[in-house]
């Protein structure tokens, strides 16, 4: 495509008459759409449970995401029919966001973080030893994230992770694991195509504080005593 | 005191010319008759070269370069492509009003100018034009120049309205020939 | 009217200026003629965003540079805009705005009246540092058959997304992404067709949405502005044309809040194609050729002649108050003919109680209102300007909306209450109103009305309704905007009837608070205060009885009259009860049309005159809510086309009837002289805003208009007939509704023909089920052996038992089927 | 130096993320000594008698902050900022992680100061694990009645939401928190008015971040005036301080404010690597203007930092010792905030994105030194233009780097085109953007 890639006149023409007012998209009607079941129920919980219904909007595009693993249009319209907001409202907020996926992604979702903590510790080399294992594109992982050709695996570049403590980490399904080495990827990668869990021995959930399990200061803190009356 | 100007009191008041000896003779006759000689040779080096007229319109004297003459509208030499984009800042820089712009959008697969937009109808009043240069200074793509064209006289008024083609065109030659016994 | 705002004392650049209190620092500036440049700030757009952070000025005491759009003036604050932190924060925005602007003004639409070019010049840097190369998007793209988006020339100053989001209401249009690559689109690229889409061509304060239509077409050195009305609703919103080479090129709003609030809807931005129209008559015809004048003059003055009194007129509401009053005057005055009526007739004590001028409320009346009932009619398709109105309205949180109609309005979201009645019922559910009010009045606010046992008709239906509605109705704070739809048919009378005794309930006739009639016509108003009234002459005054539109058909068909005079009227195509009225104008002897398009009725036509285009027109209009405007002619006459005010006054001198009346200021003077309430108004009076002729002195003089004797209920209700308030099951009943874009104008202009509907049947889900339809079905609707094609729609807030079809519509009009109540849908 | 451990207390001990193992070390005592025995206002002062300063980045008075909303009917509303997402800062993650229900006291506890019925949690939607936790924790302390519509049988409504974010750090600015909150687009709003005046849902709101509301429970167990005993004058309690980057020992330590700089690389976190020194380090978290070798001895508080032109921020140290490339690191800076940068206004979405690709150039060795100049004069053109902190929050790194390591920007530019690589590689940010628009 060229950059600045314009229509020919019989294009547009085409494009224009193809136009057509009801393909406008208002608030969609509840009635005419065939929501899942659980996927409705999933969004009313969560309008429920706010002081205005809109605020259910990101709830709502997870449950989306969860139902059809990407935000795909009919998801999200389906969703807008439930909240009786229209489709372009949850569009603009599904693409705000960096984890709601607008377009399809692979199964498994393998963030590596590659900002500055863990870039100083290798993150670059950690996303490629993914990108290799799973068989995505480096550059697109670096950049908007890239699937695997099998639609297994989703890698991406992301920034912070909030989780520089055990840098180099990556996030593979919502969950946590670091400090991590090539090795690890090849591993996880393995694993999840297994279908096992991944990396168990580098999940953040084991890790300890830093400072070690036995502080050895707190004396100080009167509220000792008061905690244990 | 001097002797020769007694009624002078003071001789420094007295300039002096030094002159040469008075002419005579043949000298005197050349300093009578000199300088209409020089003339007479410049009147006779004339005769003997031919008419110095020039047949205009068969023959035209050059014009400096910088002279304003007809517009032309130019083209990418390499494309062939208009360069003008039907702006109107021409038009809005014409201090005679005499520009007439209405401009279209290009089909990419059909184009006359690069981008968007082309001038469908690109027309100068050449009966007002002033030719002050200035839509050429207006024009950001360069493509309006004032040529050297100055024969612009014609025999309507309406034909003085130069449309885009003409402007595109190389000037016609426009020399009114006369007609025979005329 | 709010009271006056208290005033603050600033220094601005070293310049005492005096503002509003609470007026934002960038508009206060003006006073002092100091400019702060803005991009994102529009206060038609409701609050202030500070995105753009052009404006930027320095405040003495706060340490960082503030936002002028943001911050309210306050006594004593002491502002710098040209300080070197200020000019250096503006350059900085300047070259970071740039940054990614492809800075292609030659070829832009913009280019020369682009507010991005102006500051660039004003307040930029000159020249940009950025090598890098620019972000791309694929241009420029058709957002809608109407509006192209060219991506990279955005600024992203979220002004089309605020008015989507918040002004229409629709949002459609969002802002996507994030970051340096946000930009404007729609869900999944789908279209954005809204009705009052295309004022974000106008909003965007560079060229990154432009109008297909004025594409290229000119550049703001070849144009002449020439400001005027748009007639063809009757919002009558003040408009701009945009000539060149004596052709309208485009349209813009020409903010009047009193009117318009500086919105146009898409009908009166794009509608003006037709003005330029191949189609369009431009000559005289007599007997299907063409004529000249003279020929065609004699021709309609001798059929006139013979014709006399049997003569009736329809006057429709692209007509002006002067058009509208010669032809009364040709027919009353020449003719001895009383037969004159427009599409927006009401009986004449009713029009002159209704036109009450303390009882009428002004547009501005809405914003500050307590509570709006609009009854009776969509705004959205009726008066679309006032659909934002009253949304805006709402939105600010001061006005409470109730909405009771036949049929499901745009409105209905954003109501507190929605009370649906049944097509034909509306007389009904008005006297239950008009009772369960009158009951509350009666008991002191807050008591529940027992109107219930007084209520004609199946009272339990209407009368939960009624206490419904009636619970948000605010005494003395309220407006109502109502359809005059509602005094057609047989209960017309009694319905408007009862609107006035809830606005006599309500305390409707103080300041700020009032009713509101929507017309069907643009100037329908206008027309009846001009004497285009059965029964009443200019400004109400009595005249002796005439036919309006049902009776002069019937005259028609019976041969009581002979010739009939259509101006700007097509009553085959937009009056119930079309086959009637091709027959009635077939039969009739004489029909002779003013029109600027070939019709149905001028089909019909011995005599044809051409009809000049609101912009072709001068004159005067009254708004629905009593506001004077003036149209001025901005584009030649094309052809052969004469001022329609000129032919009527020739007209009349052929008959023997002198006007003395030679120009429209003189129209305008007769007008004035004759009715008593328009006394003394002048063009110049009108001016460029309009008047509200119930804000002049004049207007005391309909005192006595108002101080009329309620008058006794008319006994014509539907009471008598069989339907009553309840529907049952087995019985559809048919409501017809006139649709935004279902009429003459969406067919003449090519750009807005993809809008117009296809007839659609609209019924309740329950009754879908039964029937066994669902939305998208080809059905047939049919009543009496006549039938419509439609296809349906399945409306969760339709009322079941009734159905909808589209008036007016170019194939298939809901018109074509006979006025009868009950109809069946079958599935062919 | 050691640790002082308040929030930190047991922190790893088995069971302290349960409401069981929580009221084994006394959790919730506090939460019923503010119900049954203090007044709101008591509470409220006693919370700003303690000096507690946000731990969010601004570091503004917790106590104020409270004071400021206004008292009467209206709907007033709570929301802990739970959005961590700053680079090199993970302190919430652990506390939450740990010990949830000390957050859960500290917003209940809030609620009461100011007359909340409404608690909102916003966690980043990549911290969907801890969110799992919390949301666990929280159905724990509705069930033990510690929430609800009638917590303790007190008639006192406090509802706590759990809400995940869906990846954004600029929801973390407390204004766009409240957008996402409200379920739109996370854009900073325009201030004022403040969210203490008309914040979520347009009513009075206190934000504060997940620190400071594990702070309160103590607080009002122990009075402020054993807080003060803690820290410095100016920055008293306990902080926890994140450090990572280029040091053995990367994690949580919660220290005593006014420590020196030197005490927590060296002394806790261990230092970088052997035979490495520091080069440059954040204070602050990304956004604090970079600090060098010689200022390791500054004191840790919020006032000190300041002095030396930085800040304390969120208290989250990165370190970049000597083999790191200060260019790169400015690059990978930059390119955070440009991806991060909501869009909404024009100096920060513009300059972000352009200060990016500058740095990309320097780093291909595509620059000239002029354009390190256009690279410092476009920082200046940013901070204090912004809507909000986040283009400040490039622009101040970014530019103290340019500033402090310019010899380094000289030498990268120069070893690049000397090493002709430059003009060969195509950066990744070249390429044009694609949007759904243009597959049409």
């Amino acid at each position: 495509m060229r950059p600045t890639d314009e229509l020919t006149a019989a294009e547009r023409r085409e494009l224009i008459a193809s136009m057509r007012p009801e393909d406008a998209e208002g608030v969609p009607a509840l009635g005419e759409l065939d929501v899942p079941a659980a996927l409705r129920e999933q969004i009313e919980t969560a309008m429920a449970r706010y002081p205005q219904l809109r605020s259910a909007a990101i709830p709502a595009l997870w449950a989306v995401q969860r139902h059809y693993g990407w935000c795909t249009p009919q998801g999200v319209r389906e969703a807008a029919a439930v909240m009786g907001v229209t489709p372009a409202y949850l569009e603009a907020v599904a693409t705000f966001y960096d984890l709601i996926a607008t377009s399809p992604i692979g199964r498994h979702r393998i963030l590596v973080c590659h900002n500055i903590s863990c870039w100083m510790n290798g993150a670059d080399e950690l996303l490629g030893a993914f990108c290799d294992a799973a068989g995505a594109d480096r550059d697109d992982a670096d950049q908007h994230g890239a699937s695997s050709a099998d639609g297994e695996f989703f890698v991406k570049g992301f920034e912070c992770l909030g989780a520089c403590d055990i840098a180099p980490m990556a996030s593979i399904d919502q969950r946590y694991y670091g400090p991590l080495e090539a090795a690890d990827a090849v591993a996880a990668i393995e694993a999840l195509r297994d279908g096992e869990e991944p990396l168990s021995d580098k999940a953040l959930a084991l890790r300890p504080a830093a400072g070690g399990p036995d502080p050895s200061a707190t004396e100080r803190a009167p509220d000792a005593e008061g905690h244990d009356a | 005191m001097n002797e020769e100007f007694p009624y002078l009191k003071d001789a420094e008041e007295v300039v002096t010319v030094q002159r040469g000896p008075e002419p005579g003779g043949a000298k005197g006759a050349y300093r009578a008759f000199g300088e209409t000689l020089r003339g007479l040779r410049t009147t006779m080096a004339r005769l003997i070269e031919g008419p110095m007229t020039i047949q205009y319109p068969e023959e035209k004297t050059p014009v400096y370069p910088r002279f304003r003459g007809r517009h032309k509208l130019h083209r990418f030499e390499d494309t062939g492509l208009e360069k003008c984009v039907g702006c109107s800042l021409c038009a809005a820089a014409c201090p005679a009003d005499c520009i007439r712009v209405v401009a279209a959008e290009n089909d990419p697969d059909d184009r006359v100018s690069p981008g968007e937009r082309y001038a469908a109808v690109y027309e100068i009043n050449l009966a007002r034009c002033i030719f002050c240069g200035y839509c050429e200074v207006a024009c950001p793509f360069d493509a309006i120049t004032m040529g050297h064209e100055y024969e612009l006289a014609d025999y309507n008024r309406g034909d003085l309205i130069f449309t885009k083609e003409m402007l595109l065109a190389e000037p016609v030659e426009r020399t009114p020939l006369r007609r025979e016994g005329e | 009217m709010s009271a006056e705002r208290s005033k603050v004392t600033l220094v601005v650049d070293g310049v005492e200026v005096t503002a509003d209190d609470g007026a934002m620092l960038v508009d206060a500036a003006k006073e002092g003629d100091v400019e702060i440049p803005v991009f994102c700030y529009e206060p038609k757009l409701g609050g202030p965003v500070g995105a753009c952070r052009m404006c930027l000025v320095e405040i003495e005491g706060i340490p960082k540079l503030q936002t002028a759009c943001s911050t309210p003036v306050r006594d004593g604050m002491v502002v710098y805009t040209r300080t070197d932190r200020v000019i250096e924060s503006q350059s900085a925005v300047v070259e970071f705005l740039l940054v990614n602007h492809p800075l292609d003004c030659p070829v832009c639409d913009k280019g020369g009246e682009c507010p991005l070019q102006d500051i660039a010049m004003g307040w930029g840097p000159g020249r940009s540092r950025m090598t890098e190369p620019k972000r791309h998007f694929r241009k420029p793209m058709p957002l809608s058959p109407l509006v192209r988006i060219d991506r990279e020339r955005c600024i992203l100053c979220y002004r089309c997304v605020r008015f989507s989001q918040d002004v229409a209401e629709d949002e459609q249009l969002q802002l996507l992404e994030r970051g340096a690559s946000s930009h404007v689109g729609t869900f999944d690229d789908h279209p954005y067709i809204a009705p009052f889409h295309g004022n974000i061509i106008e909003l965007c304060p560079v060229g990154a949405l432009t109008a297909e239509a004025y594409r290229f077409r000119a550049r703001p050195w070849d144009i002449e502005d020439s400001g005027s009305v748009c007639t063809l609703c009757p919002s009558q919103c003040n408009v701009m044309f945009t000539v060149r080479d004596e052709h309208v090129q485009r349209v813009l709003a020409r903010d009047n809040d009193d009117v318009d609030a500086g919105w146009l809807c898409d009908k009166g931005r794009f509608g003006f194609q037709m003005i330029t129209s191949e189609e369009r008559i431009v000559e005289p015809r007599v007997g299907g050729s063409r004529a000249g004048w003279e020929a065609a003059l004699d021709a309609v003055a001798e059929r006139l002649r013979s014709a006399g009194e049997r003569t009736a007129a329809i006057v429709g509401g692209q007509t002006s108050n002067e058009e509208g009053y010669l032809i009364q005057r040709l027919l009353r005055g020449a003719l001895g003919s009383a037969n004159i009526t427009s599409v927006d007739e009401l009986e004449a004590g009713l029009a002159r109680r209704l036109a009450a001028p303390e009882l009428g409320a002004a547009v501005p009346d809405l914003d500050a209102a307590e509570s709006i009932l609009v009854v009776g009619t969509d705004p959205l398709n009726s008066i679309p300007i006032l659909d934002l109105r009253i949304r805006r309205a709402i939105r600010q949180g001061r006005a409470r909306l109730v909405v009771a109609s036949e049929r499901p309005t745009a409105l209905d979201g954003g109501a507190e209450e929605t009370a649906r009645y049944a097509p034909g019922d509306a007389a009904g559910f008005l006297a239950a109103l008009a009772a369960e009010l009158g009951n509350r009045r009666q008991a002191g606010a807050g008591t529940p009305g027992r109107a219930a046992d007084e209520v004609p008709g199946d009272g339990s239906d209407w009368a939960e309704g009624a206490r419904r509605i009636a619970g948000e109705l605010r005494p003395g704070k309220t407006v109502i905007v109502y359809g005059e739809r509602l005094g057609r048919g047989p209960g017309g009378d009694s319905a408007l009837a009862s609107l006035l005794e809830c606005a006599r309930a309500l305390d409707l006739a103080t300041a700020g608070a009032g009713v509101i009639g929507v017309p069907e016509g643009a100037n329908g108003r206008g027309l009846r205060e001009v004497g285009c009234l059965p029964g009443a002459g200019p400004g109400f005054a009595e005249a002796p009885a005439g036919r309006g539109l049902d009776r002069i058909k019937q005259g028609l068909l019976d041969g009581e009259l002979d010739a009939v005079v259509l101006v700007h009227a097509d009553p085959i195509r937009n009056l119930p009860d079309g086959p009637g009225w091709a027959e009635a104008l077939r039969r009739a002897r004489t029909v002779i049309a003013v029109s600027a398009f070939d019709d149905a009725s001028t089909e019909t036509a011995d005599i044809v005159f051409p009809a000049e285009s609101y912009a072709e027109k001068e004159g005067t209009v009254t708004h629905p809510d009593g506001r004077l405007q003036r149209l001025r002619p901005a584009v030649p006459h094309p052809g052969n086309v004469h001022p329609i005010w000129q032919v009527l006054a020739e007209l009349g001198a052929r008959l023997g009837h002198e006007t003395g009346i030679g120009s429209v200021p003189e129209a305008v003077a007769t007008i004035a002289a004759e009715v008593p309430f328009y006394a003394g108004i002048t063009p110049e009076e009108i001016g460029g805003r309009g008047v509200r002729w119930q804000e002049r002195p004049a207007a005391s003089a309909v005192a006595e208009l108002a101080a009329v004797p309620p008058e006794q209920r008319t006994s014509r209700t539907n009471l008598d007939r069989d339907d009553s308030g309840t529907l049952t099951a087995d019985r559809l009943r048919l409501g017809t509704y006139p649709a935004l874009w279902a009429d003459e104008i969406t067919d003449r202009n090519v750009a807005l023909r993809f809008l117009a509907p296809a007839q659609t049947v609209e019924l309740a889900p329950s009754d879908g089920e039964r029937l066994g339809l669902a939305s998208g079905d080809e059905v047939e609707v049919r009543s009496n052996g006549t039938g419509v094609r439609a296809r349906v729609a399945l409306n969760e807030r339709m009322r079941p038992g009734a159905v909808f079809l589209i008036e007016a519509t170019a194939a298939e009009n809901a018109n074509a089927l006979p006025a009868e109540l009950n109809v069946e849908v079958i599935k062919p | 130096m050691p640790e002082t451990r308040v929030l930190f207390r047991d922190i790893d001990a088995p069971g302290l993320a349960t409401i069981q193992g929580y009221r084994d070390r006394g959790g919730y005592g506090a939460l019923k000594r503010a119900l049954h025995e203090l007044e709101p206002d008591e509470l409220l002062s006693s919370l700003e008698d303690s000096g507690l300063r946000g731990r969010g980045g601004a570091g503004f008075s917790m106590g104020k902050k409270g004071s400021f909303l206004p008292r009467g009917e209206m709907e007033k509303y709570l929301c802990c900022n739970a959005d961590e997402s700053e680079p090199g800062a993970f302190k919430d993650r652990e506390l939450m992680q740990k010990n949830p229900h000390q957050l859960i006291e500290g917003c209940a506890i809030a609620s009461l100061a100011v007359g909340a019925t409404y608690a909102f949690v916003f966690i980043r939607g990549e911290y969907w694990e801890i969110a799992d936790i919390l949301d666990r924790a929280v159905g724990e302390a509705y069930d033990a009645g510690y929430l609800g519509a009638d917590i303790l049988d007190t008639g006192v409504r406090v509802e706590l939401i759990v809400h995940r974010g869906a990846g954004a750090y600029i929801c973390g600015e407390e204004t766009a928190l409240l957008d996402a909150l409200e379920g739109k687009r996370g854009n900073p709003r325009l201030k004022p008015p403040f969210p203490a005046i008309q914040g979520l849902y347009g009513g009075p709101t206190l934000i504060n971040n997940v620190e400071t509301l594990s702070n309160v429970p103590h607080i009002v167990n122990n009075g402020a005036d054993w807080f003060k005993g803690f820290g410095s004058e100016q920055s008293t309690g306990t902080k926890v301080v994140s450090v990572s980057g280029c040091v053995q020992r990367p994690g949580n330590y919660e220290i005593e404010l006014g420590i020196p700089s030197r005490e927590i690389i060296y002394g806790l976190a261990g230092g970088p690597p052997k035979g490495r020194r520091v080069k440059a380090w954040f204070p602050g978290g990304s956004s604090a203007p970079v600090l060098t070798e010689a200022d390791l001895d500054l004191p840790y508080t919020f006032e000190d930092l300041a002095k030396a032109g930085s800040m304390l921020g969120s208290g989250s140290i990165i370190v970049a010792d000597d083999t790191i490339s200060i260019p790169e690191l400015a690059l990978r800076t930059a390119r955070f905030y440009h991806h991060e940068s909501c869009g909404k206004c024009t100096p920060c979405r513009e300059g972000t994105n352009w200060t990016t690709k500058m740095l990309d150039r320097v780093v291909r060795g595509e620059a000239t030194p002029m354009d390190l100049e256009i690279i410092a004069g476009v920082q200046e053109k940013i901070i204090g233009h912004c809507l909000c902190v986040l283009g400040d929050s490039m622009a101040m790194p970014v530019g103290s780097m340019v500033a402090k390591f310019r010899d380094e920007f000289e030498a990268t530019i120069e070893a690049a085109r000397e090493a002709g690589h430059g003009a060969l590689d195509h950066s990744p940010l070249d390429r044009p953007l694609t949007t759904g628009a243009q597959a049409a």
